[in-house]
């Protein structure tokens, strides 16, 4: 049990949810939330969006009855999170791309912001569909900064200038990224969405099929290669 | 802290919460979260012959107060479960009770022959999981089919052998029967209700399987009755559940007739949830002066 | 405003929302509170050849999202029903089906003989009460049993016939054929699952007749794939129900296969609940350009 | 849906609820009140308090799921309640005690206001078992006002005093008033509790073994003639 220290709009639908403490986590990590005593029945998984020794920040998109409930929260409430789980984005040097599409760019902020310092370059690119939020936030981090409204962001993206490419957003934009990528020295990261229960690696109703196998999204990802379960 | 030892058959066990098949993997993950050698029991994720990659398309759908699932016996196989996850298992301070699926009765055999060689302390023979077309199901809902795998079954293995029924089953009572007669250890209750959820916008079922498993407190009441209905038509013990998510619900289950319960569902709502239940067992065992479970099992 | 009309077999409905028996009395009190003739119909509570008191004790608990009762068929008897309750109901401008219950075979009959001398629309023969010893559920478990009762019913009566099935069935199905077969005119289901609750400080069920059935949300997904699989395996319209709260719910069971929809234990929730399904039916068709229901039925 | 005014805690789990609007209503009525969306499925009754023509108000004793959300509402919210359901107590002359037990008091403040210009004498017994709350507020209604706490409120009852007792309590308090009046020239009128469904008459999981046959609470009760229901 946690307390709410804020929980505002920060767009249409977009909600900043900040919540009390000092959390472990790495970036691309997520937490099983659960702003309600019974239900919805199961917790739902958010991403690490920031963090630091008094608090821990997550990034929401208002879908349906989960994330709905979550908005009726105030400064003060009570909340629960269960986490971090997952593996998320590997620590890498060198070139490196952040493409975001939509509500992906939650997990991004924190991801940016751990790689700046130990990357080479950082760029940044942010694609939404009617309006654009927290690109500022992300522009202290990057760079350089590339945000399209309405238009593929991966139109401005040149995969070739970089050694590594981290991408979370709609898996058609996910999926474009890695075939840009395909016979190219670039590495793609991509951070799958599954519908999850447990959340542990237990139950099984996340699994992914990838190029190794029956892959648990919540235990084994998150984060994967592109090449690994974009590869049919 | 009270008496909590409790024993199912032969088989003593410290306390009668197990964590119920395939919602604890094979307890590595909640391993991480706490001592799970707290537990009573672990039920593991079903097993078959052979590897299984489960169900394709969605795998979980929320209800009122419940979950659909249709993973669908997604499993590493006996072999690689001996290789992989046995040694594990073996070194937990827990019992472990290892649930068996298959295809076809030789599948099942193959499995229990092979899982018999380990030192596990029970097996509970799925017949009652409705997500695959040959995932078992087939042998719990008629009684004659249940009757001749727990016969082979019984044959092949002489470890501790739980048969676990289907709600789905014609004649549980019936069916429960026969098990007893065929020498069957104990009876597991119940696993997953076949449901049925469709999008309306997509004209189309929400599983590529059509039908689900329904798990959670909504399918509490149901299960609740038939453990009393098996409790009084038989004589083995039973390990009770559905939708169980707190001691109340356990308790209920204990004084409905059975001897252990099994905790599925809740795990995801909080994964220690087993402990509270352990303890608000003790509680109230406590607070009403029951000296060993055996007197409520059954009492109502 | 689409079309809402629909045939259920011979019979015309203004649109296919029908109040389920037992939770909607003879009408009247709905009545005072909105204008009931805009209903697709009425299923009256059940009847029996005598005059009934219902059962003792606690008749009404609740549980996760759902309900258990033990009313029992408390009704003045077919007698006082056609003396008191069919003037009201005639004059009433929507289709009244009357739910009859009963003990043995010759009460239904009586009971059924009587009312076909009226004019009401159709009778729902109730072979699935799962809370009385003789309330008929006996009927609802065995396909013979079944098959027996319809056999009979339709003998005796040129009405239309719909049969309530049992979602406690052996086999419904099969049931559900043998009703077919035996010249029903239409299936009506889900009745009210049997549970079981306990009072654990009390050591004792909370009803006195141990077990009671269980409606409202929590049935949802087993009620919605019980339509399904009859509608896939008969020929005859369906009435489906079980925990229907809301049009999404409607629609879904409509695609599962139900002609009619009815709605029982959402009555409780909101009293004008039936106008909303109605209105949220009216609206998805427009939206998404169905001309007729009929476009929808079965269609996943 | 009506709105909040007020909801606020007047003793140890007792709770004054007042909701804005004009309500129609008689005493000894009631309404199934609904705080909460989704569940707990079935609304609860509770008996009119008070009542005016801006206003209801009902007054509840926490007692479970129910009645604990009902606490958390707050000043503007939204709730939900159908009624007025039942019959209610009959509108009387003579001399008349109302006697009170617990949480029976609800029904019974808008009983003493409405029979105090109607009757020629009215007394008012309440009767708490650890403290007394509201007992100011049914003074300005009555002749004569006893209270006790922690003993018997009807050993301070003489029923040959009045033509009518009317009465709202626990069943044993009830009980004994029924008995009291035997074979006296006094009309007792209990208000009877039964757990409800519709409220509104139809479901008949409300029903109660009458002189009469059965009878449902929620529409031909709460309120019998004592005789009619405690007869056995
Ligand atoms: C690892 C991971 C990290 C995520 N991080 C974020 C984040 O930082 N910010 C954010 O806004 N969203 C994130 N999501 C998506 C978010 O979990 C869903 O939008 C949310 O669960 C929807 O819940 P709901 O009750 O509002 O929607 P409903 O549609 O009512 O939910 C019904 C069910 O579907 C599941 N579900 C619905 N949509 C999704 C989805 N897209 N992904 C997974 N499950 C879904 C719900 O968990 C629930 O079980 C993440 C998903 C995953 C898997
Ligand atoms: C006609 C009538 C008028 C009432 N007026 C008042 C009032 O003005 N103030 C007040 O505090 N209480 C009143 N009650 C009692 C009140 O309805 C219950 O205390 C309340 O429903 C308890 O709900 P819960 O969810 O808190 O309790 P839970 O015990 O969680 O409820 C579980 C179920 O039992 C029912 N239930 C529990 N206790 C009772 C009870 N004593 N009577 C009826 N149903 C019960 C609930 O409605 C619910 O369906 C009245 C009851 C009736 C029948
Ligand atoms: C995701 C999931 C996977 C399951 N897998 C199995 C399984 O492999 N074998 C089995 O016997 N039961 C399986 N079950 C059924 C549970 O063990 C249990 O019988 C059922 O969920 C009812 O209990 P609950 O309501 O506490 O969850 C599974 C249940 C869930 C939710
Ligand atoms: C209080 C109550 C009384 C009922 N009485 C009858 C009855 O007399 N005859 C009958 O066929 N079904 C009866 N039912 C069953 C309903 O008609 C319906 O089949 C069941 O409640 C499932 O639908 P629901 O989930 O929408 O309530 C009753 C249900 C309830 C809740
Ligand atoms: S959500 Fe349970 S294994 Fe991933
Ligand atoms: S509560 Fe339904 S008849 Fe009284």
């Amino acid at each position: 049990m946690a307390k709410i220290l804020e929980n505002i709009k920060v767009s249409d639908k977009i909600y900043k949810l900040v919540i009390e403490g000092k959390f472990h986590g790495e970036m691309g990590q997520f937490f099983m939330i659960r702003g309600w005593d019974d239900y919805p029945l199961l917790s739902r998984p958010l991403s690490i969006h920031d963090k630091n020794n008094e608090s821990i920040t997550f990034l929401y998109r208002v879908e349906g009855f989960g994330t709905n409930k979550l908005t009726q929260l105030r400064k003060g409430d009570n909340i629960k999170l269960e986490g971090p789980y997952g593996n998320g984005y590997p620590t890498v040097k060198g070139r490196i791309a952040i493409v975001g599409g939509g509500i992906g760019i939650a997990p991004l902020l924190y991801t940016a912001k751990n790689l700046k310092n130990t990357v080479k370059e950082l760029d940044i690119y942010l694609g939404f569909t009617e309006k654009e939020y927290l690109t500022d936030e992300f522009g202290k981090y990057g760079n350089n900064l590339y945000v399209s409204v309405g238009d593929f962001i991966t139109g401005k993206l040149e995969v070739d200038k970089y050694d590594y490419v981290f991408t979370c957003g709609p898996e058609i934009m996910m999926r474009k990224i890695v075939e840009m990528a395909k016979g190219k020295n670039v590495k793609t990261y991509v951070s799958i969405e599954k519908h999850m229960a447990c959340g542990v690696g237990a139950c099984l109703v996340c699994s992914c099929k990838t190029k190794n196998g029956m892959s648990r999204v919540c235990k084994d990802g998150p984060v994967y290669l592109g090449e690994d379960v974009f590869y049919e | 802290m009270s008496n909590l030892n409790i024993e199912f058959g032969k088989v003593k066990f410290k306390n009668p919460v197990i964590t119920a098949s395939g919602t604890f993997g094979f307890g590595r993950e909640y391993k991480e979260i706490y001592d799970i050698d707290i537990l009573g029991g672990i039920s593991t994720k079903g097993i078959t012959k052979e590897k299984r990659d489960g169900n394709t398309g969605m795998r979980i759908y929320e209800t009122s107060s419940g979950i659909m699932n249709s993973v669908g016996l997604e499993n590493p196989g006996v072999e690689g479960f001996l290789k992989d996850e046995i040694p594990f298992l073996e070194k937990l301070n827990t019992n472990i009770i290892v649930n068996i699926g298959g295809a076809c009765e030789s599948d099942y055999l193959y499995a229990i022959e092979k899982v018999s060689e380990t030192n596990i302390d029970m097996i509970e023979l799925n017949i009652s999981c409705p997500n695959v077309k040959a995932g078992g199901m087939a042998f719990g809902i008629k009684t004659k089919d249940a009757r001749q795998i727990v016969k082979s079954a019984r044959r092949v293995t002489n470890l501790p052998l739980v048969v676990k029924l289907s709600p789905n089953a014609e004649d549980i009572v019936d069916i429960a029967r026969a098990c007893e007669e065929e020498g069957a250890d104990g009876l597991s209750l119940v696993n997953t209700f076949k449901g049925l959820a469709i999008d309306i916008e997509k004209r189309k079922p929400i599983f590529e399987n059509i039908y689900a498993g329904v798990s959670g407190p909504s399918i509490k009441p149901m299960a609740l009755r038939m453990v009393n209905e098996v409790y009084k038509n038989t004589n083995i013990p039973i390990m009770g559940m559905g939708g169980i998510m707190n001691a109340t619900d356990a308790i209920e289950f204990i004084m409905a007739g059975s001897t252990c319960i099994q905790v599925g569902t809740a795990n995801f709502v909080n994964p220690r949830i087993a402990i509270d239940i352990i303890k608000g067992i003790d509680d109230f065992m406590e607070k009403e002066g029951i000296k060993s479970l055996e007197e409520i099992i059954g009492i109502i």
